[in-house]
């Protein structure tokens, strides 16, 4: 039954951080990038400080949309939080493969590996990538997320 | 309510041989293609394909012919006065670009109004919104009742002399709901010296249409979404008016005559139509009209029996909120509390069940109705008794499954 | 010449199992259809057909990767470097509009040049010439060589700092000749600060096309020239000038967000698409290319070889002049002295063999050339050497039935 | 063989008809009714007079086009010259279904009859009503051809 492939979807790990807000640390004065999922209307204002020494010192990600793309935003705030620039990237780039190529997660995504079976459900990659390929932009990375 | 008769038409649409599990409730955003249609594509692409105004030859003159007689049938189908006022285009979307980048370039200037409402599809909503940018008429946004219907008392009270264009949904395409009396706001807007559009995108799919009957000045709609082919569409404009229309696409086939210093247009409705046409979409759309327009009086009381009966179905579910009109003859609109559309729309596709989630092209009304999105499930000529059911069944089952506790580790 | 190669593509295109006898010679108005075309698009309308961009269920996404997956093929087939840079349109003529209404008004003004060819199709003049009586800039035309190409040298040095645009016929319709270095051409205007625009509608279908390599900004073709379904084509523009330039059209499919208030843009190619897109047309296309690519050499050549053998045997025949170039890869334009085009079109439909005759909306090539009208025979993969026999042997025919006293009484 | 439609639709009288020039009487100071067929480039510019009974005093059709039009307003000017309004809006009617709808030509339109013919090439229908479609417009009648 169709249930068990849902049943790994909204696993309880990604239902309850869908249900956190998503933000850490400081981010006062931050100019947010906006991202919309422009197919069904999610959407979030990504706000990203860097301390002196180029590592993450605030991030939040207010989203509307789904319970995937609220999951994903709340999970990559966990994730890349105190993380350097370099190090925020390498996990995004890591995040952004195991969702569309379905590659396995590397241990340092944590919590955020709980999203891998959206890869199963392609309809709903973007929702998963919307915060990722926005904080990619907000780390000033050129090219095609 | 003929179950046999629901037999019949689905055994029209070949995807359900080839899917015969698939319940597909988005007829609203594009149908399904009946065999007949089809066929009258794949006959004419074997046996009669030419360029169409421009051969001397046989099989151009035919291909010509079965093309001008596409246009006659629209016109005879939506009660046009000729076959000269129903211009081609490739959607709905298309043609109201056309009535507002030409016509409205003409008759809308610093001081008009242009009238549309909260509710019209971004496709109805955006080319006048830019209409009025550009030349600094007001926009005057038409509210919704509670009912979900375009607030017909508001616009009528609402049309002055500056009004020169009312652009309305016949049927609004998150609601459902048609409008009552479309022939007062015609008659109100004329007496001001205004135009009416209907943007008949829904509409068409569901009732019978005589634009002089209507009143409207200009009516759009596109063939996908009445069993034809996608990428073919109809403007239908008052003789008169599209007279005094200049083109806004040129090139061949539109022209009376060009040289290096200038040119002239033919009339209309060539002067709309420049380049090779869709005559494969034309040809399509013949054969849906062929096919809808026996049934669609059937089809549509089909169909509003099972969507007024889902739709008590559905309220009877806790936590259930509607947006579609209870006088809705093929669309159910709504929310599940606490579940995002899209997860809902998962939900049901895991049970093979095609639904639409989404602002579905109508944001100003997902703000007036303060929802980021909706789940819209939409009926056709071949949705069952038990697709009917398989979607209620699967309404409840979401809410159980996403207010349980059930999820995995 | 490989009779038995033809023999095979002419087996592809159902028309001749329908009308064996007929011959077709009119592949560059518009063109048949072979068999995986009609069947890629059948088998979508009976299995997969849904709308693209707009659902969340399966059949949808997989709809939407169908129709992006043409995308991608139609970038490969041109070299562009990126999908994003292939925008679907109704056809070469909407692409080149597109072209002119959107990017035009941002980049050229009073003061400015747009340079095109006398030999131009209409739907590659009239854009032009339109932009230039709105914003006052000069229409620049360059004549044709003795043979019937665009003066290429004459492009060259008639480009200067004011030149905005550079907009030619990549291979022209009634001549059939081919741009020998669009490369120069490009190099020269770039250094100018200008932008070329390549008319690929008759190209395409007869030569290996990489827009990098040919350094253009824009490249516009139709779907029906090459083997594909009426009512889709493509522009392929830089993604640099696709990024600065607002749309034209505007709808559902094309926004980021909208309100009461305004609206923002998708990105291209999106921002360039609004409305339900032509779904069955792009899956079509996406089997012509299929079609044509690993065929087109093999194709030209043999329509080459087949042409200039044909363009002798009617350059014997006395009276008959020809407007065609030496060089055409599968164009015959010719007229017989002291006969119209339209009687000689008319004698030639008698012994079903269909070609055109007119202008071939080339009006300004037409009074260059200083005649009303030419018969106009192209041909395709299915072109026998019987065909081109029968040509001849009909020219010939109808000089004695014209030229003699044999009429009725 | 086909040689036979096409020795009927170009007789004699028709060949020589588009040979001559399509013009009797006075047209000094009518205002030209410019036709084209866009399709295919006939092109023609119709002036007329009518006298003070009300009677076509002079009819000028130069015609760039094919031999069916250029016969055809040929003829036309041989059937109408000294016709009144009336009598000639009836002719032209005759004639426009005799091309038509194949109706028999009445002995009133005389060598035009020869264009009979033109019915079965339908793709030729144009070229034969151009002139025609002019007069009537000239003549200030309403309604489609
Ligand atoms: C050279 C050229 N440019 C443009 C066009 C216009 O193409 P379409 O009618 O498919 O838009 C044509 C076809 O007629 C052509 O031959
Ligand atoms: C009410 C309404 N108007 C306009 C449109 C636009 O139609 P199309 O996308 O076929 O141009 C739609 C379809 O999405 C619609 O539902």
């Amino acid at each position: 039954m169709a249930l068990n492939r849902l049943q790994q979807l909204y696993r309880s790990v990604i239902v309850e951080a869908a249900a956190k807000p998503a933000t850490w640390g400081d981010v006062s004065g931050a100019v947010p990038v906006h991202a919309v999922n422009p197919s069904c209307g999610d959407k979030l204002e990504l706000a990203l400080r860097l301390d002196e020494t180029g590592r993450i010192s605030g991030l939040a990600v207010p989203t509307t949309g789904c319970t995937i793309s609220q999951a994903s935003a709340s999970l990559l705030v966990g994730v890349v939080a105190g993380k350097t620039r370099a190090e925020a990237l390498t996990l995004t780039d890591e995040f952004i493969a195991m969702i569309r190529e379905g590659t396995p997660a590397p241990a340092a995504l944590g919590d955020a590996a709980a999203l891998a079976s959206v890869h199963e459900f392609p309809a709903r990659v973007k929702c998963a990538l919307l915060a990722w390929t926005a904080l990619r932009q907000a780390l000033g990375a050129k090219g095609a997320a | 309510m003929s179950e046999e008769l629901t037999k019949q038409w689905r055994a029209d649409f070949p995807l359900f041989t080839a899917q015969p599990d698939l319940v597909y409730m988005d007829q609203g955003a594009t149908g399904q293609y009946p065999q007949p249609v089809i066929d009258a594509m794949m006959n004419f692409a074997t046996t009669g394909n030419a360029p169409v105004h421009r051969g001397l030859y046989r099989l151009a003159y035919d291909a010509t012919s079965a093309f001008e007689g596409v246009r006659q049938q629209v016109a005879d189908f939506i009660g046009a006065r000729t076959a000269n006022e129903i211009v081609f285009t490739s959607g709905t979307t298309a043609a109201i670009n056309l009535v507002a980048q030409s016509f409205g370039r003409l008759f809308v200037d610093q001081g008009s109004e242009v009238l549309v409402s909260v509710a019209e599809h971004h496709s109805n909503f955006l080319p006048w919104q830019r209409l009025c940018e550009q030349t600094g008429a007001k926009l005057v946004v038409a509210p919704i009742t509670a009912d979900g219907a375009i607030d017909e008392q508001w616009v009528l009270a609402h049309i002055n002399v500056h009004t020169r264009i009312v652009a309305l949904a016949q049927e609004t395409n998150v609601s459902g709901a048609r409008l009552q009396d479309a022939r007062a706001i015609a008659d109100r807007v004329h007496a001001n010296g205004g135009y009416l559009l209907l943007d008949g995108a829904q509409g068409l799919a569901h009732q019978a249409v005589d634009v002089q009957a209507l009143g409207c000045d200009f009516y759009a709609f596109s063939g996908h979404k009445i069993y034809g082919p996608s990428g073919i569409g109809c403007l239908y404009g008052r003789q008169e008016l599209l007279t005094e229309m200049p083109p806004v696409t040129l090139g061949g086939g539109m022209i009376e005559e060009v040289s290096i210093r200038g040119a002239s247009w033919l009339p209309a409705p060539e002067r709309f139509e420049a380049g090779s046409q869709n005559v494969l979409g034309v040809i399509g759309l013949g054969a849906a009209i062929d096919y809808l327009q026996p049934r669609r009086a059937a089809i549509t009381s089909y169909c509003s029996t099972l969507t007024r009966q889902l739709r008590q179905q559905l309220a009877a579910i806790p936590d259930v909120q509607l947006y579609s009109s209870q006088a809705a003859c093929a669309t159910l609109s709504f929310n599940l509390d606490g579940v995002h559309a899209h997860d809902l729309a998962t939900f049901l596709d895991e049970q093979n069940i095609a639904v639409r989630a989404g602002h579905h092209c109508a944001q100003p009304l997902m703000h007036a109705l303060a929802v980021p999105a909706v789940v819209r499930a939409t009926l056709g000529a071949y949705t069952s008794v038990r697709d009917g059911q398989r979607l209620v069944a699967a309404v409840q089952q979401a809410r159980e499954f996403f207010g349980g506790e059930s999820h995995g580790a």
